[in-house]
């Protein structure tokens, strides 16, 4: 049925037309408002994404890397997530960062160009994006091992892309986590590209069989349903919090845009493609799920879509008002404690300054 | 230079009219070209003129590379010569030291200068190292690839200048090129050097113009310059800047609006060695030097520089050596980073602070 | 029976009693002169393994890393090789690196630390000893895609050890050669530990295992029975030259001696570990299958002690003469080509020196 | 310093004991004991101090490190404090970070020098910047021991000097001890230090002998030197010979060698930053510097402290300063490596060379 090699293995719980089916092992039940909550945090991410990228057009913002397209992917995996759990993104988590409750100016500071990061991670329990490829998994393997070390039941949910898979730090990330026993759950979106590269290129099985050889166990969802995302990332979280150590989640999905602002896709990939899977769109598949059972109805469409325009107002505002930095701020937070030569440096910054004030050249 | 070369550079009719389409070219007079499209037809010499001259990186094959320096290379001399790699660091420069002792030749790419670090074991104890080692009998014909440098408003990790890190390597060249011309000349001496190379291109100039002489033949010192010799861009008497890559354009532009000052700019063009005999004698004569760079201060290139004429212009020198550098900072978010970068203010700044010692 | 941990899954053609067993999958053959040539080279190698260690003891090399204990191990996949092929040893691999033809004292030159590397890695193909943990098992695949490249029917051979699995380089390795189809053999001696971890702090699965999920076959072999690595490494081989890609080999082994001459592994393990693997003697069990089998003699057995006796003697008298290097040999084969730090430090030190030569001091 | 530290440390009696056993400590009068030692009872204090601070590297528990530095304490605090890694570099310092961004503060070993460059990337892209990044919200407490230098007769990768690419980078610090008695307060230091703090240990050090107070409360900086400032450890009047790690002994051997030049010996302590008021104030007076280090020359730390005291010390300079180094090759196989690094003579040849110019 689902050409788009998802193949038997692969969960899911509802079918690109938007019917629910059961998984004998990912059995799922949400409360009205929670199936709501999904869509309408996929729906607000999306609107996000498009406005950052038109943004990106005018100029406000330096670069973006969509995730449209990864939205079920990315809400649902945060959606499955307790508060005092910890996620570990990479540069294009917007979904998660949405969901972990990251106010959206502060998701898009970093592509302003105002800071390298944006938002405080620990009030919000979500890293900062990670652009070194790999890097951030093995610190939610650490930051696991932490909450191993201190006994609670926490997790961390480490995101990754395909590509990251062929990097060291990915695999030394499952090395550890295995042998600690770290409760983490490994969250791999294939979005079947690394900017021009197919997946082929980075391994050649299924990405969800690498966790067996590391020794725990590695899954296959549907990454454009949500609800499967809902149910396996639960799966995995809850084998963190019993103990049971680390799992891989492999969310076959796809990156429906450019692999940012800068990339010209049309060079390497066919647009064929990209048609078929728009018609496994995450949103509308479940929005046509809910619509047929109830569950949302014109009116909620109606206001969400009114949010999602605030929201869109909201964001070009916002980012157009966004101050630039003040020029010491690059001395600031560089080290904990006082530092001799980053005093001299921002002196002589001040005064180099200073100079073209006096001249009344800057 | 490699000792036994074909001199003869072997051009396909194919690959000829396939770089005339990519670059414009039109008969061998000097032509108009980018940076970028200057280093790519370096690399088509390249591989026209070794068939063991192989590509290797991130994108590099259909996508041209992100900066589309290897652009239409894939296309003309197939997917065994411009080869595609997983996204690894460690594993495409681990895999070239394997290449290179079976005979290959690779040409490495590494996409931004922020993603060079995870091959820096496989650099500095394998690369660096080998010949060596092995006491000559295995040779590290690897060229490194890394666009560097900032100024292009990008996000973290993407304008980093780690030259310090490699020139502080035994075992490795560094060279840096500045315009079209030097680009396309010493991309094919990197490649063809029998040791190995980290070439850094400054990725702000890869859209600069220039005028490129296609027909000079890189690999015959008689009639092109020594790519390890330092370049005197602009005579001047009064003081000498040091500068290499993105910065000289920057200190040629600052030479030329201080009509006061007669500013000397040498472009170092090898990072490492560096060419201290030319320096030398300018500052002999200038008795003033001002050195400058992207890359943070502390334990950068300039102090090297600056340790070094210092000793060796001891009694000339007629003020300390200055160094107009980045700040010891992690490179800054893009709205800060004018600041950050040493501009032609900031150059002259330096020049009035030896001139008036 | 063997209650080693090798396991079902371990490949034996010899049992440590020196009993040979069939297996389906790996039958094997051998002329009696390839027999004893096994037995031959695994004693010559363990007798210099024996003299090397006691001349660190003399003082007379820097340090040891004995592959006692593991000769099947490294004799036999060495034997499995052809002359073109290209092995890629850690700093272990003395048994390969004799049967690859490399003279003992150039062997040894390293470790009396007079070179870095020792012999000529192309006349014998074999590389270079290499101790940064992982970095040649890259080189084995990069050289096996040149082979690749070539169009030519060569394999490559790259060892590591148990502890190596853990790092970044071995698994990118993996994903190179299986991306590539890379015809590379990795051979992963898992000697039980590393210094002093055992293999459960590098894995929870048994290392052969890690290959499927990279896409390529993974063999545990009896790394004790010389007979069924040759014949699981003939394998692998033969894969690589039929073009059919990369193949992981466990060989299940054991370091009997300290980890290196500067070790205690007193501190970490029991007397009683040893005593148990001391029965699974590679050596033994293919002296006593080959007596029983008549294709030795003692006759042979006597000759061969006497050889190994010479090459004893040979060592000692060879390292003891072996000269220091000159000082300006640090400055050769830096660079290829002329560099002016290199010719004016190599004059700094010549000038430094000959000021001693003058006052008459060093 | 980390400002809410427990200023009282929480002494276990069990462990208290297991200290005395480890180190022969009788009482709390000054003890002789070795660097290893004293760098076994700084951990165990910092172990004791904070429950927060883990140690986490190869083979540092049962065996207690191939240097045996963290000899016991394993025994001692149990596996969930002093946790023995898998062999990956890359994965302690990436999983370090993790820890620390869960509260933690880890100790890390390297087991030799050779062995962080594969956690380069981590260091440099992570563990450096992530303060910057998330403008204070994160804090990167971690503490990367690794010995360092030549000198104890080490097969390849057991003898380099990486200072340098550390200091080079901003958002680290590096500091490096010399005797006993620094070793066993500065690891503690580094240890409370909220900033990443790179820990040079001079391997052919461990074994000295030195009296070590015991009873020092080294976070409590009215009673305790300053871990960033330089320490003039023999006053001089003719020549400053700068220092630091294994070079120390080195150099104070050197100056009590020559009694026709008065030698001021300062041991830098720490090498990023580096305390240049202390090395001004003391070339004020000789007008002479010498810099040692075991490194490679070109590009190393000697540079820098070359190029900031030729420029601070302008006028007042009699002699170029003089580095004495290690040379621009890898470190050569151990039967050279007397000649490669800085000894006795080449310290006093260097003094002579600054003294006669
Ligand atoms: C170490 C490193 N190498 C290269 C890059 C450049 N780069 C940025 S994104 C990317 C592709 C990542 O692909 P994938 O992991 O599949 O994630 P996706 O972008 O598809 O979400 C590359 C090569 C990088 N950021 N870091
Ligand atoms: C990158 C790196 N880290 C650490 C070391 C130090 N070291 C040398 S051997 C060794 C253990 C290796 O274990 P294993 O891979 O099982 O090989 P074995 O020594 O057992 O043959 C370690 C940690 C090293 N050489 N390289
Ligand atoms: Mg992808
Ligand atoms: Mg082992």
């Amino acid at each position: 049925m689902d050409d788009s090699g998802l193949g038997a293995a692969g969960v899911q719980l509802l079918t690109p037309q938007g019917e629910r089916v059961e998984h004998p092992d990912f059995p799922l039940a949400l409360a009205n408002d929670e199936y709501r909550g999904l869509l309408r945090d996929m729906t607000l991410v999306r609107r996000l994404d498009v406005e950052a990228t038109a943004l990106q057009r005018q100029g406000e913002l330096g670069l973006w890397a969509s995730c449209l397209g990864q939205e079920a992917a990315q809400v649902g995996s945060a959606h499955a997530m307790a508060a005092s759990d910890y996620a570990f993104p990479t540069y294009r988590e917007h979904g998660v960062a949405w969901v972990r409750g990251v106010p959206p100016l502060e998701m898009l500071a970093m592509l302003r160009g105002v800071t390298n990061g944006g938002w405080d991670p620990n009030r919000y329990r979500c890293a900062p994006s990670t652009i070194v490829i790999g890097n951030q998994v093995l610190h939610g393997v650490g930051y696991a091992m932490g909450i191993q070390l201190d006994g609670s039941l926490d997790a961390a949910i480490a995101y990754f892309g395909d590509g990251a898979t062929a990097q060291g730090d990915v695999n030394e990330a499952f090395v550890f986590a295995a042998v600690f026993n770290a409760p983490v759950v490994f969250l791999c979106q294939n979005n079947q590209w690394a900017i021009s590269q197919p997946t082929n290129r980075q391994t050649r099985t299924p990405l969800f069989e690498r966790a067996a050889g590391f020794g725990f166990p590695g899954v296959r969802v549907d990454g454009n349903d949500v609800l499967a995302v809902v149910a396996v990332t639960r799966y995995a979280i809850q084998r963190a919090r019993a103990g049971e150590g680390p799992t891989l989640i492999e969310a076959y999905t796809y990156r429906m845009a450019a692999h940012t602002t800068s990339d010209d896709p049309t060079r390497y990939r066919e647009a064929a493609e990209l048609d078929a899977w728009r018609q496994r769109d995450p949103i509308e598949r479940l929005r046509i799920h809910l619509t047929s059972q109830g569950i949302v109805d014109d009116d909620f469409l109606e206001g969400l879509e009114r949010e999602a325009n605030d929201l869109g107002e909201f964001i070009r505002a916002g980012v157009r008002a966004m101050p630039d930095p003040k020029p010491g701020a690059m001395f600031d937070h560089v080290y904990a404690e006082r530092h001799p030569d980053i005093d001299a440096q921002r002196d002589e910054l001040d005064a180099y300054l200073a100079s073209f004030v006096e001249e009344g050249v800057r | 230079m490699r000792s036994a070369m074909n001199s003869m550079p072997i051009l396909r009719a194919s690959s000829r009219k396939a770089s005339a389409d990519m670059t414009g070219i039109d008969g061998n007079d000097p032509q108009q070209m980018t940076m970028a499209q200057a280093l790519n037809l370096g690399l088509r010499r390249a591989l026209e003129r070794d068939s063991k001259t192989v590509l290797f990186g991130e994108d590099i094959g259909r996508l041209g590379g992100v900066f589309r320096v290897t652009d239409g290379l894939q296309k003309d001399f197939g997917e065994h010569r411009v080869i595609d790699a997983p996204l690894a660091e460690s594993g495409i420069v681990g895999a070239a030291v394997g290449l290179a002792m079976r005979g290959y030749r690779p040409v490495l790419e590494m996409q931004f200068d922020g993603f060079v670090y995870p091959a820096f074991d496989q650099i500095v104890s394998q690369v660096a190292k080998l010949r060596r080692r092995t006491e000559g009998a295995i040779g590290m014909p690897i060229t490194i690839r890394i666009p560097y440098g900032g100024g292009i408003g990008a996000v973290e990790h993407h304008s980093e200048s780690p030259e310090a890190y490699f020139a502080h390597t035994p075992g490795l060249r560094v060279l840096s090129p500045s315009d079209p011309q030097a680009a396309f000349v010493t991309i094919q001496q990197a490649i063809a050097s029998d040791d190995p190379v980290i070439y850094l291109e400054p990725k702000r100039r890869y859209w600069d113009k220039g005028s490129v002489d296609v027909c000079v033949d890189p690999l015959d010192l008689a009639v092109t310059p020594d790519p390890w010799r330092a370049r005197i861009l602009r005579a001047g008497s009064d003081v000498t800047v040091v500068c290499y890559g993105p910065m000289v354009r920057t200190c040629l532009e600052a030479s030329r609006a201080n009509s006061e000052v007669s500013i000397e700019v040498i472009d170092l063009q090898s990072l490492s060695p560096v060419d201290y005999d030319t320096i030398e004698a300018s500052v002999e004569r200038t008795a003033r030097l001002v050195v400058v760079h992207e890359a943070s201060r502390n334990a950068g290139l300039g102090a090297e520089i600056a340790a070094r004429i210092s000793e060796r212009c001891f009694t000339v020198l007629e003020a300390p050596v200055m160094r107009v550098t980045g700040y010891d900072v992690p490179y800054p978010p893009n709205r800060l980073e004018e600041l950050f970068l040493p501009d032609l203010d900031r150059v002259l700044d330096g020049v009035d602070r030896v001139m008036s010692y």
